[in-house]
């Protein structure tokens, strides 16, 4: 393994390149807890608050040609993976010119010219997807990794055990990523597994796995970005688990009961984003004012994804039953 | 006969949780998120504290593996009832459902009973897309060995709880997710068990005949109002049992009637309604006076955007029109 | 126009795996015992030998497993045949293919199309008993977003495959257990891809329409061999494709007969049958002469002994009583 | 743990016990294969043959109070666990005087008086089904154990990690035994689990394990009766792999063309019967009359079981739907 690989670069622009795309999904998702409150956004809204170091670290492993799975924590990763904002804002809003056309709503974010494969709202079910993105790579003797980000509550599914067999069996180049927040949603990590060690559920399978600080975005990025070399060097699959924490509750729905309020103060005050940027700050990699732009920006770029959203179309409801199947005649994508 | 009280369909589940586990120390439920978190539609809410954690037993996201363990539970002489949050995420237990649940019985030549009941909701109309809001109850309602009911009104909420645990066999409940905000009336007796055998007559009428359950109801009533507004007075029957179907409720009421809609949230092909259809046209062909109606859901996964989604399950506007065609008008 | 050849079914699977792996590499085979047992009912014997392991790529036990993987590996530009058991193991793979591949489509708003095709055998008549006799088809036929075929016919089991593997969604061949040793005639022409479109008339006459598909058409046609000696002459039709059903053709077969009989190796209660009834029914109801007839199978969990399990099933002798009772003979 | 209560008393009477009901299970099955070629016994039937020290073994180590869920290939354990030979029989004939009044065949012996849960042939099906009864010991604080037997194919499955998981979660008492004949039908071990050392797949759950060699009988029992004891004592679930080999095909259907003629010879030669029958004749434990005398005994009751079962009456086809639901007023078994 030529370690030069994997290691991260912090330079000033690597930096503030982190810390944006942090700050833009965190700011993106406080507009959306707010436009859910004006019924603007519905569903189920599942916020990624608190997560972005690991979605944002992730990503920088990973080249345009690599594929990606998530769940319907999905947003976050959606716009770490490129999405455009205005897209992934229309979607939440379901209107026409929505990254899904609307039809996904914020569960079901996806979009072919990322390969990003959803937005997965069945715990566990992207795994084999993932899975099967990756067969298809390794029969096409193509050069590609798939990433699959799931949360802890999946490893008690059948499916995760049965995708990681198929994975590990095979030989795939696949990147699964446990986000360990500790919960789902109100079931804490001892309720639900006998072996709270997930990293064993991987081993088992003779994978090899690592954890990772999950609010620590240069070590995400960087034990990304070892993985995803030993997987891209045909070693077969591997497991990241990160330790980090949602601040929300698990859904707009969710009243928060079942932990201590301390608890959650405890982690933000480990938030990826403050720890990141003292940090950046306090090596001077950074200045002040960058991040006062960057701000500035990002709050451009929400308020102009916001009216994006508010100005585009809704599908007519003549069109309800498209793409239910392909229209005779119609290419297949991929 | 006292009087009734208001309260709303999650409650009354939750009251119904609560009498039996109180009535009968066999009963249990188990579940994703029964729990601390009280339940993904909160109906548990509350229930840990006072009953505790081995019988309101929270379980791993593990849907066939904790429905199977109720399978077994049963088998071994608890009252299990098992919380799916979602039919979608059924699916996942289906294997248990069919293949053990509703065998084991025939396979052991009646040895074995499963005593088992599972809830789960159901059903479109909270804008959670395409894996959240399907209505399979039909598909349910196919397999021998199983009884399904679909409580429609809040008093059914309460009271079929307790006559599905008295049923030796495994008896799945459907629940509306949007009917858990719903309030109404439920009587003070005593007894609140309820007949699962027999359909229930919600509104008298000779005009047609309209065919629904769960929160098709409202629906329903709705196109009922409106109709009734051009002096077309329709019949409801709510089945309240989707398997075994009622069918004397219904064909009582096509002899009076001659005509029938069926309102089933189900996409349209292969859906009870269609069952319902059939049963109606080889029971009752010479009463029809019209081809029987269909109004259910169009056939595509539910898509997230609310006026998509709306457009794509039963509305009244729907039901009245399709009484209207039966009635030529 | 080229001669016929006659072979097995399975010979036809076979044949048509063969050709469709040497047409297309981005076809595989996937599923269990696919690879050097040759497939649970032999449809893959030799191809290990002739494609290798990467192409005829033996699974572990773990339906939802590699069901979902074929769909990743469609989406990721493949084109995976998975091959399923038995229906009754498909069960454990439905939320793969329920909730992601007949819905990936829709909630992405068309980005993605799932070109998979998975097989499975269904159906009784091998006294397998109760987890391995089921006839599920009209579950899968309820699903928007799949296709769904049924080959009755060597021919049509020698050329669906490949028409199914043009589908750029996911396609479901249900291939009936008893089909494998039938014997029948396939075209010798190069191009064997059958229309998938449409239902094919099997026998033309005018007294009556048997709608049915799978194992049931030859019991139609023995029944119509019966109803023939005593004058009767039905038209049979062998849907073909379960989803969606092409109506035309019954329709106008009907509108000729006024009287239909449905089988369908289903439980009666909500049938693929039921569907067909509805839509008589709805499309055809002033055509009828008669209440349109379901011949389906008892709802029982399939039982182990012959007898019982013939008696569950439909037979040539009941589909050609309920013809007569169509006709009021 | 108390060394003694797990000792195997390996007096005469047990020697012949052991030694008889290995025999029983060997003849009626090689019976029944010559009934399946007669058209007397139907669908699929998968012999148990080579594998009798496995159930007699285990058997020894419960009591009637214990439950027992085990797979289609459970002849062998019915009769092992006391199902009376005649009704077994009767049930592959599909008579209505059969264990499961002739409605399961061969695939679905039950038996309420034995505590005998089927008979389950979807693969890791029954694991649950365990799970759940010994919940229900458990939640009744009843002092009884759930033996759970399947193939090594089965741990590929979800549901085999989803019912690993609870039962160990919940501490529950049951002893899952896992015969590990090396197939999969036509599977071997490796083209389906990417580790092999199928105990890892229990150990990850914090289970102990023991492996024992399945063609021994005396050692199963042993291995059996350790576990059992730690079940017993409320230590929770434990696994047991055997290590063993089916001598006959999958099924009957089954043209056995993926393992080498030589590889089942050597396992013929380690075969569970003649290697005890030596055993215990070699140390005297045992005469070679009673060893004769004992086969004549077994022909005798299988030739008498084959006669019930011929004799018994067929089921009534107007009595097809019985037992589809209970009759209403009926009471409920367990
Ligand atoms: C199969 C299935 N079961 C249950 C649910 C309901 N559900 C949605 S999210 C969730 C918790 C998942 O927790 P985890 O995997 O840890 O991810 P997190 O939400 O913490 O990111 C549950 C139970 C579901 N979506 N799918
Ligand atoms: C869920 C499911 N998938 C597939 C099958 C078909 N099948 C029956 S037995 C078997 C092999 C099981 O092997 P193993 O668990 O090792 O048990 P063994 O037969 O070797 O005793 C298979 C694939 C099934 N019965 N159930
Ligand atoms: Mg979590
Ligand atoms: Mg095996």
């Amino acid at each position: 393994m030529s370690e030069a690989d994997d290691r991260v670069h912090l330079t000033h622009e690597h930096a503030l390149h982190l810390l944006r795309e942090m700050t833009r999904i965190r700011r993106f998702e406080e507009k959306c807890a707010e436009l859910y409150s004006g019924s603007k956004i519905r569903g189920f809204l599942h916020l990624y608050i608190g997560e972005e170091a690991n979605a944002v670290g992730v990503m920088q492993a990973l080249t345009e040609e690599d594929a990606v799975v998530a769940t319907y924590r999905e947003h976050g990763h959606a716009l770490a993976r490129g999405l455009p904002m205005n897209e992934v804002m229309a979607e939440m809003f379901g209107k026409a010119s929505g990254s899904s056309g609307g039809r996904g709503g914020s569960m079901h974010i996806f979009s072919a010219r990322h390969r990003f494969y959803g937005g997965n709202a069945i715990v566990a079910g992207g795994l084999p997807l993932a899975v099967g993105l990756a067969l298809a790579d390794k029969m096409q003797g193509r050069d590609r990794v798939t990433c699959c980000f799931f949360g802890e509550g999946a490893a008690a599914e059948g499916e995760f055990h049965e995708a990681m067999n198929l994975a590990a069996l095979w030989k795939l180049p696949v990147l699964f990523v446990c986000e360990n927040n500790l919960y789902a949603m109100g079931t804490a990590l001892a309720r639900s597994e006998s072996n709270t060690d997930i990293r064993a559920h991987a081993a088992v399978f003779g994978m090899e796995s690592e954890i990772v600080d999950g609010m620590d975005v240069v070590a995400v990025e960087a034990a990304a970005r070892r993985a995803v070399h030993a997987v891209r060097r045909g070693e077969g699959p591997r497991f990241l688990e990160t330790r980090t924490y949602r601040f929300r509750a698990h859904s707009m729905f969710d009243p928060d009961l079942y932990r201590p309020k301390e608890e959650v103060e405890e982690w933000r005050k480990k938030g990826p984003i403050v720890r990141f940027t003292d940090w950046i700050l306090g090596t001077r990699l950074v200045h002040p004012d960058h991040v006062a732009a960057l701000e500035n920006e990002i709050a451009e770029e929400i308020g102009a994804a916001v009216a994006f959203a508010e100005e585009a179309p809704w599908e007519p409801v003549e069109e309800l039953t498209r793409d239910v199947t392909t229209p005779r005649g119609a290419e297949v994508t991929a | 006969m006292s009087g009734t009280r208001r309260i709303t369909y999650r409650e009354a589940v939750r009251e119904a949780l609560r009498e039996a586990l109180t009535r009968d120390d066999r009963v249990f439920l188990m579940g994703e998120d029964v729990g601390a978190y009280g339940g993904a539609y909160a109906c548990s809410l509350g229930l840990l504290d006072e009953f505790g954690d081995d019988r309101i037993r929270n379980t791993p996201l593990a849907e066939s593996g904790f429905t199977g363990a109720g399978i077994g539970a049963a088998l071994g002489g608890m009252r299990p009832i098992v919380e799916i949050m979602t039919i979608n995420f059924s699916l996942l237990a289906l294997d248990q459902i069919v293949n053990n649940a509703a065998t084991i019985r025939h396979m052991s030549g009646g040895q074995f009973s499963v005593p088992l009941v599972i809830r789960m909701a159901t059903g479109a109309g909270r804008q959670l897309a395409a894996q959240h809001s399907h209505s399979l109850e039909g598909w349910f309602a196919h397999v021998p060995g199983l009884r399904v009911v679909a409580p429609a009104t809040v008093a059914d909420a309460r009271g079929m709880l307790w006559t599905a645990l008295q049923d030796p066999d495994p008896v799945v409940i459907m629940e509306h997710a949007t009917l858990y905000n719903e309030e109404g009336d439920v009587p003070e007796d005593e007894d609140l068990a309820v007949d699962l055998d027999r359909a229930a007559i919600r509104r008298a009428g000779d005009a047609a005949t309209i065919v629904t359950y769960s929160a098709n109801l409202k629906k329903a009533l709705a196109a009922t109002d409106e109709l009734a507004g051009e002096g077309i007075e329709c019949e409801i029957i709510d089945l309240r049992s989707l398997r075994p179907l009622d069918d004397q409720t219904i064909m009582t009421s096509i002899a009076k009637t001659h005509r029938a809609v069926i309102v089933d949230e189900g996409w349209r092909s292969g859906s009870l309604a269609a069952e319902i259809s059939a049963r109606i046209q080889e029971q009752a062909f010479y009463e029809l006076d019209a081809p029987v109606e269909r109004v259910c859901s169009v056939e595509v996964p539910i898509p997230y955007p609310q006026h998509l989604e709306q457009a794509a399950i039963p509305q009244p506007h729907a039901i009245a029109a399709a009484v209207r065609k039966t009635l030529r008008r």
